[in-house]
């Protein structure tokens, strides 16, 4: 098809869509599964490594000035909840999801089953994205939170092992309060929405056959993760002038 | 192509078989291809005619029998050598690809020049004496996607003869085009030993009968995994009064007792 | 059981695909076969792609530290602190992860699509079919291009990163950016800015490898080149995590 | 003589800068067959997907059985889309899904969940008439080639109100017996059916006219004759003596 598709358009075209006819429970199950399978293991495996850097780093740093660790642990509880789970879990859902999703948009667009969704009465915001968005709206602030606890607990083995953290210092929540659960909601939530319909935008807009599928979905990864920084930002900036 | 006195075998398949799965796509096929001549393979759809050609240049192995090529068993080529007979015999796949960022003639040099087999000029100029054998040659500074299809075609063949093989095998050269584009690689076919292009043997599989009839010197039927014909096309003309299934392929006609892909289950 | 032996053979195969593409690489970039067109075009290939997601990263994200830190600072009255804090995170280990990832998500990602688009067009068996080896004529200029670009693009960006970070620190805290500037040039860092760039030769070694070999082993048409750029960036990312582990912990 | 069931008049579309259809106008009278033939590059393609409304115009008007397609809401529209059948060039199979599903989707207007067992036996029968009967589990993308086609056929023909088929280029890299075949079983379709329009687009120029009621030739965008097969083969324009010439010579 000729016309390109933004992704406010396409958002929209979806909602619409969802208030037309509804996908069905069991697409969304199908998808949250899906969208949760491909990415369980890499988030949680990527967040692990992430959070023994950020401690590691950041013990030997310490260690460096004072000999006191003791504020180790909140610390970095604190900014994986805050930074550094919305924004790595949002990047890897970005790249192992969204380049599927624009992977399998570009697909059917290069085989025109665009078109022939369109000529069943179907189209490809109904059938690709709706689904998809509400998906990714349920998994991925799950997704988040288990990243978070994976590079949390990743992290705390190593300080309590390596460095000799007692387990209470370090899985302390003294410097977490409400303010950073809503920052990392609002963050992963907003992630969740983005994602699907930045990667099926790519995917929907692939030029120029077999290989514009490669580049829509290279541009979908690119893009759903400019997504994630800026909501990263937009949050911070938020949240900061609201006081949380 | 003018067929020489002392004409010698190029490739010789002896008793090729393949199957995928549980079918036998290709049975007991034997055949020789002669040095000098023009053998067109032709046969239905999905009858092994491209797997066959594959096998040649060592892209496919058959599962038993053997195909010796000069002389040489290209199931048991390492890589060095299967390098070596692909510059002696150049195979066009069926949707050959021309290189989509080097122009039209940077795309013929392109083998010369890696080879070292020429420096970057000469190598040019190699190419534009080839393009304009086909009265190509304006072409030469285009990219592949400013040309049409009959002439990415032409090129694409242009650039595999342009190390100078000694056999060319083209698969399938005209699928998808329109007529008039048809008859323009046809034409170009026809006139390829004519010109000094050194290739000595042409193997062509194509679903074009007219022009099968027309330019072949020799002309081989595939049909259900073995070679049911493999004569001139006069022969293959006089084959078809007493072989009703020869006779339905060269017609085209609906109804006949041939079974097709399309038949299969 | 079938399943993790599945999975350890598909990690062997990854592995020794990714080995084999690297030496042959390697080798043709030594022998000097890539030539030298082909790498400078392939240098501004990656830089003119590259550059403008991650300088749009590097100033989010310098922004973004800013912001998180900004309460803590208040807080504890560490103004002084601000910019060194700031520094050691962003040039030891945020800088280089950052911008590797993202690195492998456009450049790495960009590799894959080509080279999977040069396979599912036949391009590749064109090559082969004209006796050239693909990964020598293409894989070697990549290689090149991406082990030199990443350290630079990285160093690049570390520098916009710290001049976000002194913007965003003078808008939301009120300090001046010579205070935080000061902070960071007085803060020794020196050693952790090397070793930021040190650990990205390997990083960027590591995407071209992955992007390569996934984008030569593209098979079944459109929608094989997609999931290898899916599997690409995947694996890039993974290789670029346990790779700062490692590093991190033998160097520190 | 009844309203026809697609009427262009003065379309154009643009892709990328490049005109594709220019000032195109086109009846096709309702219960016919219809052949349109042009060369590679002519905008055929194109043509026929706005005929199906896959592609918007960008000007002209664009009347599908009965419907000015730019005037129509979404729900007109999706009325429209109902009633048409369409095999794409490159078949457009959902390869994902099975074969009976593949045609449920089109019968049921893209809810095959919903589908009833009066569209089920629809399906069935459709398949049946392929030759796909023993595969109705089989999924799209494990077919052989011709099977995908006789399937992308099945579906062109399966929606349940569906007024007009449109057969984009069914027989493309097929052997002359095969092409006979599949023209064969389209043509039986079309002439069994309850006054139904057919357009059919093919290199086959000779299998054409002898199915066709009308042919139509479309050339640098715009349509540039229309007649019966005898008045196509007896045409002086160049364009037009060139498509068709000596048709009997391009048999075999």
């Amino acid at each position: 098809m000729n016309r390109r598709v933004n992704e406010i358009g396409l958002l929209i075209q979806a909602i619409v869509a969802m208030t037309r006819r509804p996908p069905p429970l069991r697409r969304i199950v199908r998808e949250v599964f899906s969208c949760g399978n491909r990415s369980i293991v890499f988030v949680c495996v990527t967040m692990a490594f992430f959070g023994m850097i950020l401690v590691y780093e950041g013990c030997m740093q310490a260690l460096a000035l004072i000999p006191d660790l003791s504020s180790a642990g909140p610390a970095t509880i604190r900014s994986t909840i805050r930074v550094f789970g919305p924004l790595m879990a949002g990047l890897m859902v970005s790249f192992r999801v969204g380049a599927g999703i624009a992977a399998e948009a570009g697909t059917m667009v290069v085989t025109e089953q665009d078109g022939a969704l369109l000529v069943s009465g179907s189209s490809p915001a109904e059938w690709l994205v709706a689904p998809r968005l509400v998906a990714c709206i349920i998994a991925v602030p799950a997704l988040t939170v288990v990243g978070c606890l994976a590079g949390i607990l990743a992290g705390g083995a190593l300080g309590v092992g390596w460095f000799g953290i007692h387990p209470s210092d370090f899985f302390s929540l003294s410097m977490v309060d409400r303010g950073d659960a809503a920052v990392c909601a609002a963050k992963s939530l907003l992630n969740g929405m983005a994602i699907p319909v930045f990667a099926a935008a790519a995917g929907l807009n692939t030029r120029g056959g077999s290989e514009g599928v490669g580049v829509a979905a290279t541009s979908a990864v690119v893009r759903s993760c400019v997504a994630v920084a800026v909501i990263e930002f937009l949050v911070s900036t938020v949240a900061r002038v609201a006081g949380a | 192509m003018a067929a020489s006195d002392a004409e010698a075998i190029a490739i010789d398949i002896q008793d090729v078989g393949r199957s995928f799965g549980s079918q036998r796509v290709l049975d007991r096929v034997s055949t020789r291809f002669m040095t000098g001549r023009a053998t067109f393979v032709v046969g239905p759809s999905g009858c092994g005619k491209s797997l066959l050609m594959k096998m040649l240049v060592g892209l496919e192995t058959p599962d038993s029998g053997r195909i010796l090529v000069f002389g040489k068993h290209v199931a048991t080529m390492n890589a060095a050598e299967l390098n070596g007979l692909r510059r002696r015999v150049a195979f066009v796949p069926q949707h050959p690809a021309l290189f989509d960022s080097l122009t039209v003639g940077a795309n013929i040099a392109l083998p010369l020049v890696f080879h070292r087999i020429q420096d970057e000029a000469a190598a040019r100029s190699t190419a534009v004496r080839l393009l304009s054998l086909f009265n190509l040659a304006d072409r030469a500074d285009l990219l592949p996607g400013q040309i049409n299809q009959s002439d990415r075609k032409i090129v694409s063949i242009l650039r595999s003869m342009a190390c100078g093989p000694e056999c060319l095998v083209l698969d399938e050269p005209t699928t998808g085009l329109d007529s008039p584009s048809r008859d323009a690689v046809f034409s170009m076919i026809r006139e390829i030993g004519m010109v000094d292009s050194g290739i000595e043997t042409l193997i062509v599989v194509s679903h074009d009968m007219q022009s099968t009839m027309a330019i072949a010197d020799r002309i081989v039927f595939l049909y259900k995994g073995v070679v049911r014909h493999d004569t001139s096309p006069a022969g293959f003309l006089t084959a078809t009064a007493t072989d009703p299934i020869a006779a339905q392929f060269l017609a085209g006609a609906a109804d006949g007792p041939m079974n097709t892909e399309a038949d299969e289950a | 059981m079938g399943l993790t032996s599945n999975a350890a053979t598909t990690v062997l195969e990854t592995t020794g695909a990714m080995a084999v593409t690297s030496w042959t690489a390697l080798t043709a970039l030594v022998r000097g076969r890539a030539g030298r067109r082909q790498a400078l075009r392939q240098i501004a290939i990656v830089s003119v792609d590259s550059l403008p997601v991650l300088v749009l990263i590097s100033l989010l994200s310098g922004f973004v530290m800013v912001l998180e830190s900004a309460s803590y600072v208040e807080s504890l009255g560490a103004f002084s602190l601000m910019g060194w804090a700031f520094g050691l995170v962003t040039l030891s280990q945020l800088g280089p992860v950052l911008v590797a990832l993202m690195f492998a998500a456009r450049a790495g990602a960009r590799t894959t699509a080509e080279l999977g688009a040069m396979a599912v067009t036949g391009q590749l068996d064109a090559l082969r079919l004209l006796g050239i080896d693909p990964v020598g004529y293409l894989a070697a200029p990549r290689f090149l291009a991406m082990i030199v670009m990443l350290p630079l693009m990285t160093a690049l960006c570390d520098a916009i990163a710290i001049g976000a970070g002194a913007v965003g620190a003078a808008v939301v805290v009120g300090l001046g950016p010579a205070l935080f500037l000061q902070s960071i040039a007085q803060g020794g860092l020196m050693d952790e800015f090397l070793l930021g760039i040190a650990r990205t030769f390997l990083f960027g070694g590591a995407i071209a490898a992955v992007s390569c070999t996934f984008g030569f082993r593209v098979r079944g048409g459109a929608a094989g080149a997609g999931r290898a750029v899916n599997d690409c960036v995947v694996v890039s990312a993974l290789a670029v995590f346990v790779i700062d582990l490692i590093f991190t912990i033998a160097v520190l | 003589m009844p309203d026809p069931a697609v009427d262009l008049s003065g379309v154009h579309v643009r892709f990328n800068d490049r005109t594709i259809l220019q000032d195109c106008n086109l009846r096709l009278g309702a219960g016919l067959i219809h052949g349109i033939v042009g060369s590679g590059g002519s905008g055929r393609s194109t043509l026929l997907k706005v005929i199906g409304t896959v592609i918007p115009a960008d000007a002209g008007r664009v009347t599908i059985l009965g419907h000015d397609i730019d005037q129509c809401g979404g729900d007109v529209l999706a009325s429209i889309r109902s009633r048409i059948g369409f095999q794409f060039q490159n078949l457009a199979l959902f390869d994902s899904f099975d074969v009976i599903d593949n045609v449920l989707f089109a019968v049921t207007g893209g809810d095959p969940d919903g589908a009833e067992v009066a569209d089920r036996e629809r399906a069935v029968e459709l398949l049946d008439s392929v030759g796909l009967g023993d595969f109705l589990h089989r999924h799209a993308g494990q077919l052989s080639g011709g099977m995908q086609r006789r399937l992308a056929i099945a579906r062109a023909f399966a929606p349940r109100q569906a007024m007009l088929h449109i057969f984009d280029d069914p027989v493309a890299g097929l052997d002359p017996v095969t092409s006979s075949r599949i023209l064969g079983l389209i043509a039986s379709r079309c002439r069994s059916g309850t006054g139904t329009t057919a357009v059919i687009s093919t290199h086959e120029i000779d299998a054409l006219l002898a199915i066709c009621d009308l042919v139509h030739v479309i050339h640098q965008g715009s349509i540039i004759f229309s007649g019966t097969p005898a008045q196509a083969v007896g045409n002086r324009q160049e364009v037009v003596a060139r498509l068709f010439r000596d048709p009997v010579l391009h048999r075999g």
